[in-house]
């Protein structure tokens, strides 16, 4: 392999790296100290969407901050809301019925899933391929009629509210995630494996390009696909159970490579465990309310808590500090992306810029949610 | 040979029109394409199928200002999208549409079109370079070092064929080639030995990947690389500077496949002898064929600078020089034998 | 042995005085259980020698055990989670060696530096961690070194009581769930603590984004300027006094 | 060595592969949504703008201007305004404003109401060059639907 040749700092230069770039999806923007092809020095420059959600929390009451937990990350929308109501019901001492802990996992797996599939198209746009994004908008459209049905909304979904979910779900829904799941099965062999993962091109450009290991990943608190990714076994929904996962049979791919195929194919196996997820919660779907009895103006007990849920990129979770009154006193919420990029720096050095941001798709980043 | 003055003047027309037309169809033929594969309808608005959307984008292109920012160097900034067009078109000149239809027989036309071709990369490096422009500036130095690489594999598949036919006209080599497709280079079973006929595929596979990289198309799209380098040579250009790249992109995509028809599909031959062959026969060749371009190109990834560089070096070079060898030698072997 | 009392005792060392409370009260609690226990051997095994010859045999066996314990039980410098786990291996109901430390009692009014075992279902956190600034960097090495990494670190700021807390939140990726929370108060009118991000880098970005809400210094962070807002932002927007 | 040779034969046949998989999907028909040709039908729970709910006794709104969905907004794009007409009990509806720049269709304000006055339209055609057009006046709107 070509080993970068690094000259004296006289003879590099910076290149900005965004914040409008087409392979920073947003408004990222990377100082990136070159020489030549190869990066000296990166540093990820953030905020260019800072919206201060923190504070906009502390200025309403908790259900007003619902809406906003989705505009975090978009694309899996429902973890956020998830974590964040989950953080309000244990302050609030909330049971929710079962009914509702398995439409949140059904709908949350369908979102996984579909943020799964757009990071898997825009992943392979950053790689110069565009045609997969298309196909995986063909069945991440199925997830959002889906999902559209049962919540109204087609991204932002506001869906989960304390103590259970907005709506019931119906056999219209039931019946189209069943087709869904056997439509992504039949497709996975052939449009998404046999056309991208299998294709030497991509193979060759990220095995053993982007390596991370389980060291850095703990040096930075990087969870999600980027620490299963580099062999570590972690994954919220097992180690911290919460919802329903305990009652549940799914496994938790890694692979020991830490490269950026490795973080590529957990999430590749992540769409099929979600589905088996999805299958198993629609099998075992009980009946019974939707929605716990809770006050309309809700006043937890003062005191903090915690909660913590595994979304699509990675665990997130939120510090809520109560002090008694209808407002939250102080909610610290805790993004995934934030400390998957943190580690950039450190991996990006000595890399090309081709690989750079081939190893920067495979983190899987939203920067609303990083900027937040 | 004719000497008349409207010849010229003909197929001066003739040649302009057709890479004028291909240069703006192209991109419609590459839009709808890209659409089919992906399931989609592309351009469908303007006019019927949308077949008016070359027109639209041109006019588009042509009433925006050509805008010339501070800092670049005025002239190479301005002769740069003229130079990547002239190649290509020049190159027209050399091809035999068929046994008639012929701009001008050049008995080194293979040689003509390679050092044109060599020109047309100068257009990207001057591009890039003078756009002052980082990206730019890394797509020009990429696309020299891609340029270098590809076309020594494709010159050297290129010499096989030269071995085979002994001539460096294309006409020739197409004349060579007549009589069903079983005389053509890409599988020549027979006039040349069966080992040929088996290493002949090969030979076509590295000329065309060649080809490929040589025209900077996805899956070797190194100076364009919109994903890293935003738009790569062209990033600073704007209004006609862009559309004429852009052109001159087609235009190479024609010229290449042209090259191949006539290298390895025996040029306006039909693939059976009891159909007539002609100059329809070359144009459905050459749209098969860039139609396997724009296929190839909505299929893949791109690849990665040093992946490239290896794939060439490591890989084609090698194979060409193989196959120019082991053509020689089977060459040899017959004369011997007969 | 159980991870949270595991990490309980490791990061005990920093607190000496809650340390020795704790060991005294563990081992009160130690001997209180196994005098419970032999108590409950001996009630047995007088209830059983007055049955059959064997169950007289079985309860003498039982007292012997009993016996055994309290002689290592005794001496209270030596940390006592490590002893206690040797000690019975007869099930306890009140103390498991095995198991998780009790909840501990909700401190009334301003809480001392120490270590608060917390109730998991209701807080979201094992253990609770209040120490003195200078002491962040010290427990920070200790939690990284039982494996444990950072998750997210922030600011509180508690104007009633003139106060400004810092917030890190330690969790790990191998083996049972332990979540810790590490909490510093700081005056608020100067609020400055030591970094940790030369020992976990994670902490970096977190430290910068928490300087940039609240305006608390990290003494000896490399790169001290805002993150999340503009660079050149000299407010602080989640201070609880902060007009826009 | 071996590997060199193993990365020619696969690459070349996972390329092949990759041609074959899109190729047959030139020839399949077209899945995406002609839009302003074919317009869709929204679900039944799209969340569009809310607008307000008419009684099919009365005519009118079922609004008792109580103010419930003003507070729960989050953003408070709502402004309900009632009077009390003279010998009435009930409060009656004069101005419902929707400031629709700010609303982030959460659902909130139908979700907080005990009257079912509001409801979500299906609306989602809105585009304007001029703000003031996101002003909606919903008891004008109720009036223009009937």
């Amino acid at each position: 392999m070509t080993e970068p040749i690094l000259c004296t700092p006289d003879e590099t230069f910076v290149l900005n790296l965004g914040p409008q770039h087409p392979a920073t999806h947003g408004v990222l923007r990377v100082k990136l100290t070159m020489d030549g092809e190869y990066i000296v020095e990166a540093e990820p420059v953030l905020g260019y969407i800072h919206r201060m959600h923190e504070k906009m929390a502390e200025n309403g009451t908790f259900a007003q901050f619902m809406p906003n937990t989705p505009r975090m990350d978009y694309l899996s929308a429902l973890s956020f809301n998830q974590g964040y109501c989950m953080a309000v019901e244990r302050a609030a001492g909330i049971e929710v019925p079962e009914r509702a802990e398995y439409i949140r996992t059904i709908t949350v797996e369908l979102n996984r899933i579909s943020s799964h599939l757009l990071w898997w198209g825009a992943f392979l746009l950053d790689l110069g391929g565009f045609t997969p994004l298309l196909y995986a908008f063909d069945d991440r459209e199925k997830i959002l009629d889906l999902l559209e049905h049962v919540t109204g909304s087609r991204l932002t979904y506001c869906y989960y509210r304390f103590g259970g979910v907005y709506n019931d779900i119906d056999d219209e829904f039931t019946t189209g995630t069943r087709e869904f799941i056997k439509r992504l099965r039949s497709r996975m062999p052939s449009l998404y494996h046999d056309l991208v993962t299998g294709n030497i091109i991509l193979i060759k450009r990220l095995r053993d390009i982007g390596h991370i290991s389980p060291e850095v990943c703990r040096k930075y608190g990087a969870t999600g696909p980027v620490l299963r990714g580099s062999g570590i076994e972690y994954d919220v929904r097992k180690n911290e159970p919460y919802s329903i996962y305990p009652e549940l049979d799914f496994d938790i791919p890694h692979y020991p490579e830490g490269d950026s195929m490795a973080r590529y194919m957990v999430r590749m196996d992540e769409i099929e465990q979600s589905l088996r997820i999805i299958e198993q919660c629609l099998d075992k779907l009980p009946g019974g309310p939707v929605q716990a009895k809770v006050p309309k103006t809700l006043k937890p007990p003062a005191g903090d808590c915690y909660a913590a849920v595994e979304a699509a990129k990675g665990t997130f979770s939120c510090r809520l500090i109560c002090d008694g009154d209808k407002k939250p006193y102080r909610l610290k919420l805790r993004s995934p992306c934030f400390s998957n990029l943190s580690l950039f720096g450190e991996i990006a050095e000595g890399m090309l810029l081709a690989d750079a941001l081939a190893v920067m798709g495979s983190l899987d980043l939203v920067i609303p949610e990083i900027d937040r | 040979m004719d000497t008349s003055i409207w010849r010229p003047i003909l197929y001066l027309i003739g040649v302009m029109a057709f890479a004028g037309v291909n240069a703006a169809w192209l991109g419609w033929c590459e839009r709808k394409g890209a659409g089919h594969i992906q399931r989609r309808i592309g351009p469908k608005e303007v006019g019927p199928f949308g077949l008016l959307q070359p027109l639209a984008d041109g006019i588009k292109l042509m009433t925006k200002q050509l805008l010339v920012p501070q800092g670049v160097d005025g002239i190479l900034f301005r002769v740069a999208p003229v130079l990547a067009m002239i190649p290509a078109i020049t190159s027209m000149v050399a091809i035999p549409f068929s046994a008639t239809v012929h701009a001008r027989p050049i008995e080194l036309s293979v040689l003509l079109i390679f050092a044109l071709a060599s020109i047309g990369m100068m257009a990207i490096l001057l591009g890039g370079w003078a756009s002052n422009n980082k990206y730019s500036l890394i797509s020009a130095a990429r696309s020299v070092s891609q340029n270098v690489a590809y076309e020594i594999p494709m010159l050297v598949t290129v010499i096989t064929i030269v071995m085979l036919s002994g001539s460096m006209n294309l006409e020739e080599i197409a004349l060579q080639q007549q009589g069903g497709f079983w005389n053509w280079y890409i599988f020549p079973i027979a006039g040349q030995s069966i080992a040929q006929a088996v290493i002949m595929p090969i030979s076509f596979l590295i000329f065309f990947t060649c080809s490929v990289a040589e025209t900077n198309r996805a899956p070797f799209d190194m100076a364009e690389a919109e994903s890293e380098l935003v738009a790569g040579h062209m990033t600073e250009y704007g209004s006609m500077g862009f559309g004429l790249f852009m052109m001159g992109e087609y235009l190479n995509i024609v010229v290449g496949a042209c090259l191949t028809a006539v290298l390895f599909f025996g040029g306006w031959d039909s693939p059976l002898p009891f159909i007539p062959s002609g100059v329809l026969w070359f144009v459905l060749k050459i749209y098969l064929l860039i139609f396997i371009f724009i296929w190839i190109r909505w299929t893949y990834p791109r690849t990665q600078i040093y992946k490239l560089l290896n794939l060439s070096w490591k890989i084609l070079i090698p194979f060409s020089l193989a196959i120019l060898l082991l053509t020689a030698v089977f060459i040899k072997i017959e004369g011997i034998l007969i | 042995m159980s991870i949270i009392r595991e990490t309980k005792w490791a990061l005990l060392e920093l607190f000496p005085e809650q340390k020795a409370t704790e060991a005294e009260a563990e081992v009160a609690a130690w001997n209180k259980i196994l005098a419970d226990a032999r108590a409950k051997a001996e009630a047995e095994a007088a209830a059983k020698a007055k049955a059959a010859a064997k169950a007289a045999e079985k309860a003498g066996e039982k007292t012997e055990a009993g016996e055994k314990a309290p002689e290592e039980a005794l001496p209270p410098e030596s940390p006592p989670a490590e002893e206690t786990a040797e000690a019975e291996e007869e099930p306890v109901p009140e103390m498991d060696p095995e198991g998780d430390p009790p909840v501990s009692i909700e401190p009334e009014g301003q809480r001392s530096p120490g270590i608060l075992v917390r109730d998991y279902r209701a807080r979201g956190v094992h253990l609770d961690v209040l120490c003195s600034p200078d002491q962040v960097v010290e427990t920070a090495q200790l939690l990284t070194d039982a494996g444990f990494f950072l998750e997210s670190v922030t600011g509180v700021d508690w104007i009633k009581e003139e106060q400004m807390e810092v917030d890190y939140d330690f969790t790990r990726t191998d083996g049972p769930l332990c979540r810790v929370v590490v909490r510093v108060r700081l005056p608020r009118s100067a609020p400055e603590i030591p970094t940790v991000s030369d020992i976990c880098p994670g902490a970096n970005w977190h430290e910068r984004e928490t300087h940039d809400f609240f305006g608390i210094k990290f003494i000896g962070h490399p790169y001290l300027v805002p993150i999340l807002l503009p660079e050149d932002a000299d407010y602080h927007p989640l201070l609880k006094d902060f007009t826009p | 060595m071996n590997e060199y040779w193993r990365d020619i034969l696969y690459g070349t046949k996972s390329l092949f592969i990759g041609l074959k998989v899109t190729g047959p999907e030139f020839f399949k028909p077209v899945i995406t949504e002609q839009y302003p040709h074919f317009v869709p039908v929204m679900k039944e729970r799209f969340r569009g703008h809310i607008e307000l709910t008419r009684n099919e006794e009365t005519g009118g709104s079922n609004c008792v201007v109580c103010g419930m969905c003003q507070r729960a907004c989050p953003s408070s794009c709502i402004t309900v305004e009632g009077e009390k007409p003279e010998g009435s009990k009930k409060k009656v509806l004069t101005k419902y404003i929707l400031d629709f720049t700010k609303c982030s269709l959460c659902g909130s304000c139908v979700e907080s109401c005990n009257f079912n006055a509001i409801q979500f339209s299906k609306e989602y055609n809105l585009a304007s060059t001029n703000k003031s057009d996101y002003i909606f006046d919903l008891v004008k709107r109720l009036e223009e639907k009937r």
